[in-house]
């Protein structure tokens, strides 16, 4: 009954389309990869399986950010760390996996700890053998480091610049302790060498392509949880939150609940994005809590268009493919093209790829409506379009939102 | 090395001083000659015991030509000889006198091959001939050496130096030697004690390990007096680490403060965040390069004037970039500092992959001027000059920043427009020209800033990427839009990051700061030097 | 004490920012239902005065007490905005990419946290509420519209209705009428006469010919601390009022 | 010319990805025989790595001009992992499946060759590896032609305790695999030699790090008990410029505290004024410096291919010109690019290497080649001052580490097996299973 009132709001038919493509792939692709041979027409290549795949995790991450950026205005330049987080505890519970099958044969300890002539396992690994245990862990640890490191920094009230700074500190912190082989975590090399997952072995089409279709239900599943969110009475008020926060204080609300609610669901959302990827790309190190990759996230998410839902989406697709191509088709030159992109963006379309495209329908609409010239009765039915429209894809004001850091 | 050349020379001047032994030069030649045979360093330092037990002066210049790997034997004859290069072509001398006797080709000759023990036999072998050198440096090296390696047959050699000695560090040293000597013989109680206390007196490392190494072997009243010595070298030593703790922070905090000085001009008084700001920094560093080639090229006579040099064109090339930057991008979005963010990050990429395209993407050498190099001692800390120079440079940087801010007219229009631009604007003060001037300034100063990081890091593209997060979190500790927040967090950083590394680590050292850094920020949200009151929060 | 009947209660209240007095030893007392104007030139600390009454600045000394018996020294925002103080801000602060309606709904009376907000669904009195709100801030008209396409005046009609919605036994607004037509400015003083009848009100106001036509008790404050009190002839007549607005 | 082709080059890679993108890859050409580098050319390894790209078209521009590998000509494919360790693995992926390359060259970090060995593995190609690691992997698709840690650390510390003397020791590193495992080796040899406990100081310090202030008088105090110290250094790449800065300018000197570095090569000492660092070592299995008339021409054509006189050569420039070679060598044996059968084929393969010998592929796919310490020279070159009088044998599982001294791997059929277990004889480690 809760549930069925939740989903209701804010799925609006474009959101339904993306759902249901995602859903469509899901199946679609697998079939593609797993019944037809190589030399078909229809066949879709592994390495296309695998890419995608990957580009869909980031898509969730991108949409995990969205929801704290552009609903409620967030600027994390740390959702890398909830990200790789989850992808940690996917990894360890797939270390433990191999067994005996490392190269040292240890059956409990994996090999970067038998070299490094560690003697038993770290307290920490208890549990992983358990796929139930890891999967509750690849919600818990990003969604409790976001809940306690949220409960301070929003309860002190730490704002725009600011928070964006410590979020970047944050993952600093951890890449560097990541990086310490003392922390168990197998140091810069990560955790690698899969063999299997649930039993069946990671390496194999048929796996691959289970991955593929539960990372794309996983991101029609976050499609549909942001826009339920953003669509409820708690949605408008993460955009209250993020356009005048102490008008929410001054009526009562607490905007702190807010962003911790926000930014605890959105880490848990990354960690399972994480979890997600780890698989399909066979590695998980410290690389993942680079500063750099956690700025690469917002700028997907701005490419799209932050506050809505499809933007965030598509802008990590789009990114990452050219990514995938430019450093393939044109290693000297990409970073040139990528860089240019990014300004470009910022400069001419600073709504985003979805924002601006809203904006310019809603546009076009106007201008038709004023050309039909029609009394007020239509034109009020017209404006409630856009106002539903607007409680599931909410468009950044300008200037108002932004934290302005210098006083 | 050079020291060595200088040495050898010396070495033929002082011949008839103190009247060494003259051994017979055919002996020495014949001696010489075993270089040519010699099939490893082992046979190779035998050699020079051997040259060195004639006591002749006249081996300081074959000595240290080895030492300087230089001597060479013809591969035709065996014959032994100093090879000097001069344009392709090798010049032969006579490794005793020193005279012309031919050229070769670099393929008819074979070099005397040689290694660090190897050329510490030398330094050894030629130590106790150059006491009396008339080169203050040279003297104290060579009591530095017989300090290290006490010789008790040498306690006459050295008290007649100590007579004749007039430099006073120079003389200390020599007692020190000579008391060092003194411990290692078999002179009585008496002296030996008094040798400790002039150990004691130098105060140093390796005056505790003698102390220790002595406190081991004696017994009765020197072993207790060793101890006592060595208990109070240690206690004084902890005092100058604490004090040498405190250096290394302030002048890991300069480092940080010249990094981080640009950007707060730019994220805090212009609330524009920079990602390029670390390129800018990189610019200037290729900058020195680029002028220190050209005057390695064409001047070289000016290669210590190339930072003086460097630092305006650095600053004109960073300052030139940033306006570029500002007056093609960052101008468009004022009000919008997050998008600033993305923005300049996309220019931080191009930047970075320009400057691999055009100068490679290795390290790239930007050489130490000599007024940069080394290091000198006050007590028993060891400061080097280049550090000692960024730290100098640094304080001067700020202290001209703020002298600009408060004192000229542009810093009050800078002022002005940031704490109120349409006010400003409406009093005559063209703001998109402070605006772009303000954002050149701090590019300027970053590449100012690179000027000098090229001194103590590498000098490649990714130079600037090390720095960026270090200033932010300057800039964001200190407090935003504060100048004085800026230099006080870079030092307290610099300080508090130099006194954990010996127990933390350096790893756990910079995690600990950074989790700090967070835990600061929740007790004060606007960093050390907020601003308070109501104005604070609209 | 007289507290037990008062709704807001100040006594010897003090703060200051780096070593800035912006409030000095101020007392001040509204009885229940009362309105009040709060006039005063500017940097008298009138807004200062009600950031320490909901909660944003706390004082270094001093009393601060609500319905006579909380003490709101030691609340925050929220709190206080539950227990019944609204304030309306000198900016007019709304949700502007949010609808006037939704506006008014996230403003409206009930459960402040998280999960019932979550799965939260109108029910009709809370439309018949909202309704009557939009009727009383006369923007009926303007329901279905973004907040942000309202006009300055609107905007802070909104915000004064977004005050009603929290249904607050205590009012604060601060220039209500700053930036508005004469017309405007009338009606907001109907606006907050009708609410007065049930509610106490505070209001911070510039404009002498609006506190005229409120037509209630004035407080002039000045430099931290109450200059003058009284009917709005009686605090101008006063010479020292007249000097700090004037000047010497 | 060159630039040219290289962009008709990237021009028919690009349309070949885009093709992959869109449907089934089923158009690769036939008349070219390709090979794919997958070295970094941005992001933070491009400084170490895009050399190495420069001398794979360079050795691949060169084999053509002998007229190609089994009358075909060979075609580079060059991609830009861009230091970002997945994507070693996605261009991994593309270029076998998709530009269908025949052998991969490429990696440097120990993790980009982690993060791609599953997919060599999956896709059964040939990744051959050029640069010095930490050993303790063998793996079927992968060759090993830099140095693993008997070829390089070992060699040097013997190199200082015999020749030098040195009696008390620094383990400084970059805190990351490499320095922790080839530290952990050291640290057992040298207890094992009699080294006592408190004459031994490890240290490690983050990627990067510039201040090393605080550690270079640290090395220095330690360095003043009286005992002949060195450091051992394993510190990476971008660290060792400041590293040796602070060193010259604290005074260090060779003759007191002579430092060893294992990643220290003639590309990082291009970035410095060596003058203050005379007599400091490294380790490797090739110096620019070596006299050899192999290594003249081969420093003549590549000073002639890269247009510039100052570029210098290295060790894993060498490791590549070893591992190019061998992969043509064991082609033509084979007769076919066929992983399967090239894997068959390279195992005894023997090329001439730069330093006037013969390295052969081992069947546990090390090689093997000469240890060489050199001392660091005023002109930024090493002179050789010491070298092993054979070569080493590359020992993929170290015998100072207590689990894995009784693992071989022998990749020649029957055994086919890269850690097997000789005490217990069978493959799989330990051999539980």
């Amino acid at each position: 009954m809760i549930t069925q009132r939740l989903f209701v709001a804010g799925l609006t038919p474009r959101i339904q389309i993306v759902i249901a493509l995602l859903v469509g792939a899901a199946v679609l692709v697998p079939v593609l990869n797993l019944a037809f041979p190589p030399s078909s027409p229809f066949h879709v290549p592994n390495y296309m399986v695998a890419l995608v795949g990957k580009y869909l995790c980031y898509a969730l991450l991108a949409l995990a950010l969205d929801l704290v950026w552009g609903y409620c205005g967030i600027l994390s330049l740390g959702h890398g760390a909830f990200f790789a987080l989850g992808g940690y505890a996917m990894g360890m519970y797939l270390m433990r996996q191999i067994g005996a099958r490392g190269v040292y044969g240890n059956p409990d300890l994996p090999d970067f700890m038998v070299f490094l002539n560690w003697k038993e396992l770290p307290w920490y690994w208890h549990g992983f053998d358990q796929f139930w245990f890891a999967a509750i862990m690849i919600m818990a640890v990003p969604g409790l480091l976001a809940f306690v490191f949220g409960w301070f920094a929003f309860r002190s009230r730490v704002t725009g610049v600011y928070l964006s700074i410590i979020t970047q500190a944050m993952t600093y912190a951890l890449l560097l302790a990541f990086f310490r082989n003392d922390m168990g975590f197998g140091g810069n090399n990560g955790l690698t060498d899969f063999k299997d997952i649930l039993g069946f072995p990671v390496q194999a089409s048929a796996t691959r392509s289970a991955l593929f279709a539960a990372s794309a239900l996983a991101l029609a599943a976050g499609i549909a949880l942001v826009a339920a969110i953003a669509g409820s009475k708690l949605g408008k008020l993460m955009v209250a939150v993020r356009d005048a926060e102490s008008r929410t204080r001054f009526i009562g609300w607490r905007p702190e609940n807010v962003k911790l609610f926000a930014f605890t669901v959105s880490a848990v959302m990354a960690g399972i994005a994480g979890a997600l990827y780890v698989p399909q790309v066979g590695i998980i190190n410290p690389g993942e809590f680079a500063p750099a990759n956690s700025i690469e996230v917002v700028v997907w998410t701005a490419i799209g268009g932050r506050g809505t839902i499809v933007g965030p989406i598509l802008g990590a697709l789009l990114v990452n493919a050219g990514k995938s191509w430019f450093t393939g088709a044109l290693p000297e030159l990409w970073l040139f093209a990528l860089g240019g992109l990014f300004v470009a963006v910022t400069l001419f379309l600073p709504k985003g790829i979805v924002g601006t495209y809203d904006q310019w329908r809603a546009v076009r609409r106007e201008r038709r409506l004023a050309k039909a010239d029609l009394p007020s009765g239509p034109a009020e039915a017209g404006d409630v379009r856009i106002v539903r429209a607007s409680s599931a894809t909410s468009p950044v004001p300008q200037g108002g939102p932004e934290p302005q850091p210098a006083e | 090395m050079r020291l060595l050349r200088a040495l050898g020379l010396i070495l033929l001047f002082a011949a008839g001083f103190g009247a060494p032994a003259h051994a017979d030069e055919g002996e020495l030649r014949t001696i010489i000659a075993k270089f040519a045979t010699s099939k490893n360093f082992r046979e190779t330092e035998a050699v020079v015991r051997e040259l060195a037990a004639t006591g002749d002066p006249a081996v300081g210049r074959p000595l240290g030509a080895l030492a300087d790997g230089n001597l060479s034997f013809r591969k035709s004859d065996g014959q032994v000889f100093i090879v000097s290069e001069a344009g392709g072509a090798l010049t032969l001398l006579d490794p005793l006198s020193g005279g012309r006797s031919g050229e070769a080709a670099s393929r008819e000759v074979t070099k005397v091959r040689v290694n660090n023990s190897l050329r510490r036999a030398v330094r050894e072998a030629i130590g106790a001939l150059t006491l009396n050198s008339p080169d203050a440096g040279v003297r104290l090296s060579a009591a530095e050496t017989m300090f290290r390696s006490p010789d008790p047959e040498a306690i006459d050699a050295l008290d007649a130096a100590i007579a004749v000695e007039a430099v006073a560090n120079v003389k200390s040293r020599m007692e020190e030697a000579r008391a060092a000597a003194v411990l290692a013989s078999d002179l009585g109680d008496s002296e030996k004690l008094a040798a400790l206390k002039t150990i004691e007196r130098r105060g140093d490392r390796t005056a505790l390990s003698l102390l220790a190494a002595v406190k081991g072997r004696a017994d009765g009243v020197l072993k207790g007096a060793a101890a006592r010595s060595a208990a109070n070298v240690r206690e004084t030593l902890s005092a100058w680490d604490a004090a040498q703790n405190v250096w290394f922070g302030i002048s890991l905090g300069s480092v940080l403060l010249l990094a981080a000085i640009g950007l707060a001009i730019t994220f805090g008084v212009m609330g524009v965040i920079n990602m390029a700001h670390g390129e800018m920094v990189m610019l200037g560093a290729y900058t020195t390069f680029v002028v220190q080639n050209v005057i390695r090229a064409s001047y070289p006579g000016l290669f210590d004037w190339s930072l003086a040099i460097a630092l305006p064109l650095a600053f004109l090339v960073a300052g030139g970039v940033g306006l570029i930057i500002e007056r093609g991008v960052i101008r468009f979005l004022y009000g919008r500092p997050l998008e600033t963010l993305l923005a300049t990050w996309g220019v931080s990429l191009i930047l970075q992959q320009a400057v691999r395209t055009i100068f490679g993407p290795t390290n790239r050498e930007v050489g130490n001027p000599s007024w940069m190099s080394g290091a000198f001692e006050i007590g028993q800390m060891s400061i080097t000059w280049n550090r000692l120079w960024i730290v100098v440079f640094a304080f001067t940087v700020f202290a001209v920043l703020l002298y600009v801010f408060k004192f000229t007219a542009w810093g009050l229009h800078m002022r002005a427009v940031t704490q109120n631009r349409r006010m400003a604007a409406s009093m005559g003060i063209r703001t998109p020209w402070v605006d772009a001037l303000t954002f050149a300034l701090g590019s300027g100063i970053a590449g100012i800033a690179g000027v000098a990081l090229s001194q103590i890091d590498n000098v490649s593209p990714n130079l600037g990427q090390g720095y960026i997060i270090d200033s932010f979190m300057v800039v964001v500790f200190g407090g935003v839009g504060n100048l004085w927040g800026t230099f006080v967090g870079a030092m307290t950083l610099g300080v508090v990051n130099k006194f954990l590394e010996p127990y933390a680590g350096a790893v756990l050292g910079k995690i600990i700061v950074l989790v700090l850094i967070i835990l600061f920020i929740q007790k004060r949200p606007r960093g050390l030097f907020a601003l308070k009151g109501r104005s604070v929060e609209a | 004490m007289t507290k037990n009947h008062t709704i807001l209660y100040l006594d010897g209240v003090s703060v200051s920012f780096d070593g800035f007095k912006a409030i000095n030893n101020l007392s001040l007392v509204l009885d229940k239902g009362e309105m009040r104007a709060i006039i005063g030139p500017n940097g008298a600390g009138k807004t200062t005065m009600m950031d320490i009454i909901t909660g944003k600045t706390r004082p270094d000394e001093g009393e601060v007490f609500f319905d006579g018996t909380i003490d709101l020294t030691r609340h925050d925002e929220a709190d206080i905005a539950m227990m019944g103080i609204g304030r309306k801000f000198q900016k007019p602060t709304v949700f502007e990419s949010h609808t006037v309606e939704d506006n008014l709904l996230l403003s409206m009376k009930g459960p402040r946290s998280i999960f019932p907000a979550l799965v939260h669904r109108g029910s009709i009195g809370e439309a018949r509420r909202i309704d009557e709100i939009l009727a009383t801030v006369r923007l009926e008209a303007r329901r279905a519209d973004l907040a942000a396409n309202l006009s300055h005046g609107q905007k802070q009609w909104l915000e004064i209705g977004m005050l009603l919605a929290q249904d607050p036994k205590l009012l604060l607004v601060d220039e209500p009428v700053a930036g508005m037509t004469d017309a405007e400015t009338e009606e907001t003083a109907r606006l907050l006469r009708e609410i007065s009848k049930t509610r106490s009100v505070v209001v911070v106001e510039h404009d002498m010919h609006f506190v005229r036509e409120l037509d209630v008790k004035v407080t002039c404050l000045h430099e931290g601390s109450v200059l003058s009190e009284g009917s709005l002839d009686f605090v101008s007549s006063d010479e020292r009022v007249v000097e700090v607005y004037l000047g010497r | 010319m060159r630039g040219n082709t290289s962009l008709v080059v990237r021009l028919a890679s690009a349309g070949l990805v885009a093709a992959g993108l869109l449907a089934s890859p089923a158009l690769a050409q036939e008349d070219t025989i390709k090979v794919g580098i997958l070295h970094s050319l941005s992001g933070t390894m491009a400084i170490s790595e895009t050399t190495l790209k420069d001398t794979m078209l360079f050795l691949i521009e060169e084999q053509n001009k002998k007229g190609g590998l089994l009358g075909k000509k060979l075609e580079a494919v060059v991609v830009d992992p861009a230091s970002d360790w997945p994507l070693f693995a996605e261009k991994a992926r593309e270029l076998i499946s998709v530009n269908k390359v025949d052998a991969v060259f490429g990696c440097w970090t120990s993790v980009s060759r982690k993060s791609v060995l599953p997919v060599f593995e999956e896709l059964n190609s040939l990744l051959f590896y050029p640069v010095q690691y930490e050993g303790e992997e063998s793996q079927r698709n992968v060759f090993y032609t830099g140095a693993a840690p008997n070829q390089q650390a070992i060699p040097a510390v013997d190199y200082l305790m015999n020749e030098e003397g040195v009696e008390r020791w620094v383990l400084a590193g970059t805190d990351y695999v490499y320095p922790q495992t080839t530290n952990k080796i050291l640290e057992a040899y040298l207890k094992a030699k009699g080294v006592a406990a408190e004459d031994i100081m490890v240290n490690y310090t983050p990627f990067g790090h510039s201040d090393w202030q605080t550690i270079v008088t640290d090395i220095k105090n330690f360095g003043s008990a009286g005992k002949k110290t060195a450091v051992v250094s394993t510190i990476n790449g971008d660290a060792n410029v400041p590293f040796y800065k602070e060193l010259a300018n604290q005074g260090i000197k060779a003759e007191d505290i002579p430092v060893v570095a294992f990643s220290v090569g003639e590309e990082e000492l291009a970035g410095l004024d060596t003058e203050p660092l005379v007599g400091h070592l490294a380790a490797w299995n090739y110096f620019q410096s070596v006299d050899t008339s192999e290594n003249e021409e081969f420093i003549a054509a590549w000073k002639s291919y890269i247009g510039d006189d100052k570029r210098v050569t290295n060790d894993p420039m060498e490791a590549h010109y070893i591992g190019f070679n061998m992969w043509v060598k064991a082609v033509e044996k084979a007769g076919t690019t066929e992983a399967d059968a090239v894997i068959d084929a390279i195992v005894g393969v023997s090329v001439p290497n730069l330093s006037g010998g013969y390295s052969a592929m081992m069947p546990n796919h090390h090689i093997t080649k000469p240890v060489l310490i050199g001392e660091i020279q005023a002109d930024g070159q090493f002179e050789t001052v010491w070298e092993t009088p054979g070569l080493v044998v590359g020992d993929e599982w170290s015998d100072y580490l207590p689990d894995s001294k009784d693992l071989i791997a022998d990749w020649r059929a029957p055994l086919s097996c890269g850690n097997f277990n000789v005490a217990t004889g069978k493959c799989g480690g330990k051999g539980i299973n």
